[in-house]
């Protein structure tokens, strides 16, 4: 599969995940969310090094064990079997979010449902949905120092989900520095400012963009 | 010297349990689940609790027991997935939930077993977690006031302790143990193994045995796994 | 030396150290403050298991080492070289002090300079003399279960330490459960009783602590 | 792998330094303090410190020799005895001191490196530690509010750590080593000796290494201790 395959879609899931990867820099502390978030690990830039954080209280995850590796002891936040790595380190969930709130972790990239025009985020419950709770989502994104959004740019309905405001239960108020949409990305260089559209797929255009968004930014 | 061992889950909680008692739990999913003594409350028939628990386990694993039995009142919990019994009593309004974003929960445990009755944080401000809570600003930033929890009991899941009460922890089975454990009036732990005093490394205590008031060997273990994930070897 | 001989004097600092011990109970941790307060230690009736704390980061504090053991990493609060225990567990300043905090000490043995009637502690600066700082007192005064103060009846210059209110900056309001003197002991149920006195040294008056006393107290 | 070791103190506080900047020490009396940036910091010649340091060293070690060359505006801290020139510039009002309970100096290390902007304790109430700070009542308790710290730079003493900067500590002098280390924008640590990738046990790390910015060895110490207090060994 190359990028030519996708010229008219955007990208793939593990396009967006790579895409996120490039704002890696070397040396990080990541926390990756569930779901496109994870595969950014698998695209790490070669030569670098970056250290995952699982909020379950491990600092440095390995890749998943094999089969006769499996350990219940050794899971991740999104309780999958990992392994460790020569560098890891263990603590309490105490511990991990002292390290998550206290702004020790570099870069968080999670899912969303919506992101509004001003960076709220709303990635964790549906009203009239079974509420599983919030996990640590909103300690991450109150925490970490730069929160990327990866999200398909239109939900199933082909509504956008980059909005003006929120309709959903907010996860986070003025949150989000970068939005990662199968189409484009948006950014912005700080919380008072607005996003600005940065990059989109190939073969998409700003036009398309504009068409499916109807948050306000800057292009 | 003082015993702190038991023979068991039942007789280390003897004397304990109270209709209406909170406790705090530790684990992560069904990761480090003080699986004996959850069996033990299970058994001993107390009601109306309030458990503050990252998870609330899964349909008829670790806490989801007690839910079955309708032993539960509340639960204070982050992520409470993966468990119908739960959603059922749940969406039928029999049991109240109060959720706390996990980083919160795992420090109000903290603060709880510290002496700390409340701390402000900037998780949850601007969302339904903040409803009804006091909003102060810090060098013009909002946080809100949470409270520190102290419970009736802890339960936890270490790996190894020694005689006196000194406990270890194994990988990520560590979570939220440790605070759940600083958290109870008293604490009482399961492990999988108990060693003689002078075994463990002074210098790697994850819990002094000041917090461990009763003890207990629960093994053998066959610890459950939520999501088995594995990778190919590949081929030489 | 036998207690006949302090008949006259009351008890000296061993035997308030000792009276001191009698509070102690098996399976308890404690800790205990410099000056009297350390010869506590010596005093633990055999057969109990009593865990003394230091608030610089460890539980299970040993005997002053031999000559050729000591070791500058391991040191008490009070900053002299000790050594550690087969049970001695070490932690950090901020764990430590959750600890203390959080009530989860038995008991702790501090000197004081004054006590007042309602339980108030005055026992760590003088005005006028060089300030040297609190130190963990407050902290201990705050949140261990019991605190016992240890000190002198009257001071040098003859006056009562047990007062009805405390002339020097306070460490700790309404905070102690009993005093122990060279004299007597004085003892109250709970934070809204007044002291009462229980105990006379050897050939001590009540009428004798009586003069020596300005707090009011219940005989 | 992003390079964390520098040969030296002075290289490793490169670029860090400036008058006026707030500085969290580890170390308690002399046990466990930062003996080689210390030294650095005194070369560096930068001015107006603000010290967060449990103590403040004695005449002419640890904190002491800033203190003697002047750079300390103001420390805050718990104890500080043992220390002539200290007195002096003290009694004189050419050095300012925030007195603060030893426990609570530590939890607001903690607090400032845990995101936690303020939290409530039972320490000081009533006292002149409570003077100026909000009171509030917790089920029927007064509290009073204390501030995290979060300091520019955080100066830590560790015994071993790996290349990728896990740090361990050795016996009491871990003491306010780890809660400093949390509290700076960034931390830098000497060690005893730096050990390969691998060499520490991952459930024995005090400081995972995300902490520790920068590493340097400062071997041989010849480590200093204020009162040396031994027994007699009894006669077989």
């Amino acid at each position: 599969m190359t990028a030519h395959d996708h010229l008219t879609n955007g990208w793939d899931r593990n396009q967006m995940a790579a895409r996120a990867a490039r704002e890696l820099r070397d040396g990080y502390y990541v926390n990756l969310g569930i779901g496109i978030p994870t595969l950014v690990a698998n695209n790490v830039p070669a030569g670098m090094t970056v250290t995952l954080q699982s909020e379950n209280g491990m600092l440095g995850i390995g890749p998943f064990p094999y089969a006769d590796e499996v350990d219940p002891d050794l899971i991740n936040a999104g309780k999958q079997t990992i392994s460790q790595l020569p560098q890891t380190s263990y603590f309490s969930s105490a511990d991990s979010f002292a390290m998550i709130r206290g702004g020790h972790i570099d870069l968080a990239v999670l899912g969303g449902m919506e992101v509004s025009e001003k960076g709220d985020l709303a990635n964790w419950m549906v009203p009239g949905k079974m509420i599983k709770g919030m996990g640590g989502a909103m300690d991450l994104v109150a925490g970490v120092k730069r929160i990327i959004v990866v999200m398909e740019h239109v939900s199933k309905n082909g509504d956008p989900k980059f909005i003006p405001e929120c309709t959903l239960p907010l996860t986070g108020k003025n949150v989000v520095d970068m939005i990662i949409t199968d189409l484009a990305v948006f950014e912005r260089p700080d919380h008072n400012s607005p996003f600005k559209l940065v990059e989109m797929a190939p073969g998409v255009s700003a036009e398309e963009v504009r068409s499916k968004t109807s948050a306000q930014y800057v292009e | 010297m003082a015993k702190k061992i038991y023979p068991d889950a039942a007789s280390a909680l003897e004397g304990l349990l109270f209709d209406g008692m909170t406790i705090s739990a530790g684990g992560f999913g069904l990761c480090g689940i003080p699986e004996r003594l959850i069996d033990a409350i299970q058994a001993s028939g107390v009601k109306n609790l309030t458990i503050a628990s990252n998870n609330a386990g899964i349909d008829n694993e670790g806490l989801g027991k007690l839910l079955r039995t309708r032993q539960v009142k509340k639960m204070i919990s982050s992520y409470v997935g993966e468990n119908k019994e739960f959603e059922r009593q749940y969406l039928a309004g029999e049991l109240e939930v109060e959720f706390c974003p996990q980083g919160t929960l795992a420090e109000r445990m903290r603060a709880g077993g510290a002496g700390i009755p409340g701390f402000y944080t900037k998780t949850g401000v601007g969302t339904q977690v903040a409803e009804g809570k006091e909003v102060k600003s810090f060098d013009g930033e909002d946080y809100i006031l949470e409270r520190g929890i102290r419970a009736d009991l802890a339960i936890i899941k270490g790996w190894k302790a020694d005689e006196s009460g000194n406990l270890i922890f194994r990988k990520t089975a560590r979570n939220f143990n440790q605070p759940a454990a600083t958290s109870g009036k008293i604490c009482v732990a399961e492990v999988e193994e108990i060693v003689p005093v002078g075994s463990l490394d002074p210098d790697c205590i994850h819990l002094p045995s000041i917090y461990v008031k009763r003890l207990t060997c629960g093994a053998p273990y066959d610890k459950k796994i939520e999501f088995v994930t594995t990778r190919e070897r590949e081929s030489a």
